[in-house]
């Protein structure tokens, strides 16, 4: 099984969501995190003082997957994350050695 | 001996001045309280925006005032029964200006005061309705000039003495139902109506809710509202008289509440759940109602004016989203839909009630409607098709702040991080 | 001239009744630093039942006491050393009710609005003891109850002229310590008794601290509840002579400072740090220290009840903890031991310094205590019994927000998403 | 007959006082918008550590003020024209010290408590200033030896009938730009120096921004404060005078405008952004910068102030970032250099302009200027060899909130966890 | 090395804390995600609108562990976010290759 | 590629920062934990009530690196987390099998 985390622009989540649940992806966890990297120039002020900024605000998303559904997950999360400028964000892909369910105790190599 | 007879004059005076200067400050707190209200009611990615906007409103609508719309809403005696009037640019102290002789209740510069906080208001309802996707410095254009020549004319035909003030049986609005709040609320429709609801807002003719990021600051904002309120409505007596400033803080008061119970009881009915944000509405639903005739309404009608009001805030708010009339903040169910009731209300409840009563209402309501919604669309119209008037459909979704302002409303990194 | 010469007693009778009614929109603000300052103090998932109780409870306070209490509490002059009378229901304005023949102070309705919004405060004072456990509707119902009987009776006892005030030495409680903080205070300890603490305040006897969520907006409510107390105390002189309002100003001023230095000091030395909610604690300490008195207080007189208000305030909350009596605002810590402290300091410091006063006092303390605790009491385990006053572990650990409400209090995840 | 005239100077009286308790109040709550303002302006780590001194600075203000400061700021008429005098320690009611006979315009009461709500800004203008580094107890001893002794100084000078009050031409500060606001300033500064900036502020010689925690925070702050400022400018004019004191409101309300815009078009111009945090410093610039003339301007004057009051804030922002000054709020550009702006602006625009007025004023700015500077400089520095001023640089990075106050502002886990 | 990753209701999070101390585990990180998945159902109401809340709050836990020990803790886990509704969350296994303490810089294959 | 992952005090988030960027490692993301564990004894107060903060405030951060600058990473972290007391934190090394960049879709085993 996988674990596929994706790091994406905020205001790309709902489009991403909407695509993940079109092919059946219903569950995952997400969470902002701030992403330090090349980005489309953002300027900020504060009291006179213009500045870069050094951090962005991102959205992380964790899925796991059964190996087989990995690839469609991620063309899902690219097509509809992608603006064309700097800064969309990654995705990667790692490997989970199994999986509990809490409700139920029971424990999957596969995915549940 | 004389002199002191004479002091007697003066010291009425002086109370009469000290309500309504009073009552200023309390109408301008209520910039405060639409300020922390609208941001409550709206995401955190657009709070600087729209904190932003009800800042510079104000400031921007006390120096229009000064310049242009004291002139055109008190034009002066010599002007009565009129359409449109002008007493001239700027401020300048009458003869008598700072005696009873200018006024029995006060000066004028408490006079000019009074009314440049009322008018701001009406540029600050606005805000809300078209919160979260309207372009700055249209918006700050279009509260210029609507503050400048919409609101004082509306204002002067019965205020300043105009043809609605001088029918038959004249039109009759205590503090502003009408004046102000549906010139506001009207004048939100015309924005709403020509910037489309926000993205995501309506989704296959559903309406999908879009939380408002701080309940905290919208109990601010509406205590503060209603606090305000005492000023908004009891400086409407226009002297520190006791009976009848008191008799409207007791109808202001029960209105509010009844208006809170309606919005209440029909929220919990619709939802099953309770519903703060309505509760709020109900309470400012109840007040815009009983604004048309505080001073008119006994016990029991404010009562049922500002239970009404509640119970129809709730109802509009469904209606408008039925619509998709996209409105962040809910000023078309506060302000419009309530202020038409609230003046509606004078010819059906308390001292006034009577036919004549409600048909001069009407007429009151339709002119004062029709006139600032098409001056309000033209004006939005016009603006649209040169600088536009909507963001960006990026701005939009990472927010005006980042765009705007280059800036967060909230920097929570250091805390928790 | 004879004309000239009744329009003194006019203008003395405006300007009394406009302090009454300044004073009826500073203690009507005291709604909104309750509000804030009771969600401040607790936590974030349980923000939007915190403010829709202290929201609803002004609301349906001030119908109640429209309906029920002000005929109670204030029956009329016919009814003079009674225990109980009533002088019917609803409002309705008297012969004379808007002229100082009514009471030389202010209007009916000036009287009306300045009592309501005093009744509404006994309620909210509960509603902070009993937060983050206590099922809405259930709380709802016991502050309209508390607010249109139990507070009126025993506010009749005193202020409208019932056996408390025609004792040989009558019972002194100027402004309410008693009549409406303790009652409050009594309303709270028969709430947490018979609640019993949050899931996980106290593990193995040892308190385990909840935090609150919002110090500003704690720091807010304390502010605006002193603000408050201007008029609280200020307009309990029921007049603006200028001597006797001015020295209330100061001794409440005065107090709450203290009193901040009272728990400042206290605080430090137990804890160690600087420990900014027993400081703001200490400050309400102080003023409900000073309410049964202030009027008769010199400057070290005020400066000593709201010291050792302070110092009681730290010390209570810290008793209250051992005792498992789960307080989550402190509301017991200030209302109830100050109340009492405040009442009792009659008898010891300033004008009626004395051992009759101080048997007087005491069985003012005892017989108000008494009553509204047992009322109280009483109250609350017929709800218990029947509809049930807590709500279940799972809404309890979720927080109330997501169950009755169905929302939350903040939405941030727009911003730092 | 008699007596009935006699009510008219009683009444008369009454109202002036009426007006300078309502003063009173607004100037209290311009504590709450420093509170607010300045934890909105700072970090979230330290945000209980911000708060904290300003709830102390008031309370400790107050008591501080009762013992010393009334006694060295307002001697008495026998110690006219002198540097330094002292009428004794604590308060004590003089005869007469109700009635009129005192001052035409309020009591020995309402005289102090409008006085002692003063004295406390002076050291809350310094706490934005210093705040996130400086050593708690530090500052609280410092506020408290600024506002026995320095504050009643130089405030003795002028109000209290001291040496620039007998001047030939006297020197003119209505409301306080120099007396209370630039007092503030020149404390701030000497603090600043003392201090050095915060870690990270300034990274090879580049001001390296440190955003505030919360807008919403930073515009109630500001909001509060103009609110406050109608009672610290039309308080000060000592009676409740119809023509005076709403004079004053407008020319106050038309400067805050005016400071609004100046900052708004001065910063956009720079930044091509809207800046929120400019914008509420405009409006607290053009605020400062009216107090010294606020009742000598017409409606033109007063626009002008304000509005170079608003441009000189946004450039004195970054001038003084230029010279590595790391002051957190803006307090050295709002209170310093518009204290100085709006004293300097007597003598050039209004009633007052003239070139011996001019003389006057910077003979006033400058004694006031080197005083309350030397005062702080070496009060601070004295602190800063014995007790230490500044917190260790872990405990600046890891907030000051944590360590001195074993708390955190704000707990949202239970929220969003 | 191992690192369990769970995800599990906010409110079940003291209970499990208290569990996992008293299996000697005083170590791990949380914080707050939001979650997509099958969940009891909640509705919230905004200005009159009912609506499925699309997301609920959650725990996330990381916890570095020995092998022999993530059997342990999984249980203990389980037993305590357990409420029997949809909804209790997961928990999921993944390999560390190696770990640092930055205090002192050694580095273990095994855990610390 | 790896992914390694640091809990780091919050207060020292910002040297980290600057020694990663002067080795040219620019792109990672951090977030906002709660730790639980040894630390420096923290005494919080509330209401009077002095008690030990079970929990602290740490920062994390992901950088996916290719596998020869793992080493010089921890390095720097660690060099500049460090304040010699106990809760300085732990930086962790795992496998990551692939990952792709958003903006363009493509895909890559050793990093971007
Ligand atoms: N090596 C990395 N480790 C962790 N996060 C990364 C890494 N590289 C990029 N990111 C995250 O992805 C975001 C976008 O990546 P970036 O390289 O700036 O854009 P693009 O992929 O479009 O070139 C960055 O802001 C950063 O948060
Ligand atoms: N494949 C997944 N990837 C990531 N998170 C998941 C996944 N499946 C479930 N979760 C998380 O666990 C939570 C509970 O899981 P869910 O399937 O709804 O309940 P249950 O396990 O009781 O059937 C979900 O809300 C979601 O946050
Ligand atoms: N086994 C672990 N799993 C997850 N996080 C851990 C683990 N051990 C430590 N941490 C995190 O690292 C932080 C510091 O570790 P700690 O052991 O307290 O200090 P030190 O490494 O200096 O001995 C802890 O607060 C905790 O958040």
């Amino acid at each position: 099984m996988k674990k596929v985390e994706a790091v994406i622009r905020s205001s790309k989540f709902e489009q991403v969501k909407q695509a993940l649940h079109e092919i059946e992806v219903n569950f995952f966890i997400y969470y902002p995190v701030h992403g330090v990297g090349n980005t489309d120039s953002e300027t900020s002020v504060w009291r006179g003082v213009t500045y870069a900024a050094e951090s962005i605000r991102r959205t992380k998303l964790e899925i796991l997957l059964q190996d087989q559904n990995v690839e469609k997950v991620i063309q899902a999360i690219c097509d509809n994350a992608r603006t064309g400028d700097v800064g969309d964000g990654k995705v990667l892909v790692e490997n989970v050695e199994y999986l509990i369910r809490v409700r139920t105790g029971e424990a999957s190599h596969e995915g549940l | 001996m004389e002199e002191k007879i004479a002091q007697i004059a003066v010291t009425t005076f002086t109370v009469n001045n000290l309500w309504m200067m009073v009552s200023t400050f309390l109408v301008f707190i209520m910039h405060l309280g639409f300020a922390t209200l609208e941001s409550g009611f709206t995401q955190s990615k657009n709070t600087v925006n729209v904190l932003f906007k009800n800042v510079m409103v104000v400031a921007i609508g006390l120096l229009t005032y000064t310049l242009v719309g004291f002139g055109l809403m008190y034009p002066g005696t010599d002007f009565a029964g009129q359409v449109f009037a002008f007493g001239g640019f700027g401020l300048s102290l009458p003869a008598n200006g700072i005696t009873d002789a200018y006024n029995p209740g006060y000066t004028y510069w408490t006079d000019f005061l009074f009314q440049a906080m009322f008018a701001a208001t009406a540029a600050t309802i606005i805000s809300g309705a078209v919160a979260e996707r309207v372009k700055l410095e249209a918006f700050l254009i279009f509260s210029v000039i609507y503050v400048a020549i919409c609101y004082p004319i509306t204002g002067y035909w019965k205020w300043g003495g105009g043809w609605l003030n001088t029918m038959t049986t004249p039109f009759y609005d205590f503090a502003g139902s009408t004046l102000v709040h549906s010139v506001g609320g009207w004048g939100a429709l015309a924005g709403i109506i020509l910037l489309g609801p926000r993205i995501g807002k309506y989704v296959n003719g559903k309406a999908h809710p879009i939380p408002g990021h701080s309940m905290p600051l919208a109990v601010i904002g509406t205590f503060l509202l209603w606090l305000g309120w005492f000023g908004f409505n009891g400086g409407s007596v226009l002297s520190a008289n006791p009976g009848s400033v008191s008799l409207v803080l007791v109808t202001t008061s029960l209105a509010a509440s009844a208006g809170a119970a309606g919005a209440f009881f029909t929220s919990f009915f619709i939802s099953k759940k309770h519903d703060l944000g309505m509760a709020l509405n109900g309470i400012l639903g109840g007040l815009v109602a009983i604004t048309a005739g505080a001073d008119q309404m006994g016990v029991t009608d404010a009562i049922l004016v500002g239970l009404i009001g509640g119970v129809l805030v709730v109802l509009a708010v469904i209606f408008f989203d039925k619509l998709q009339l996209d409105d962040p903040v809910g000023a078309l169910s506060v302000h419009l839909v309530n202020g038409v009731w609230g003046t509606l209300a004078v010819g059906l409840f308390g001292a006034k009630a009577g036919s004549a009563q409600i048909v001069s209402q009407l007429i009151g309501i339709s002119a004062i409607g029709a006139f600032s919604f098409a001056f309000a669309f033209i004006l939005f119209f016009v603006l649209k098709a040169t600088m536009g008037i909507r963001v960006s459909e990026k701005e939009e979704l990472e927010g005006l702040d980042k765009y705007e302002h280059g800036m967060s409303a909230y920097e929570f990194g250091e805390l928790s991080a």
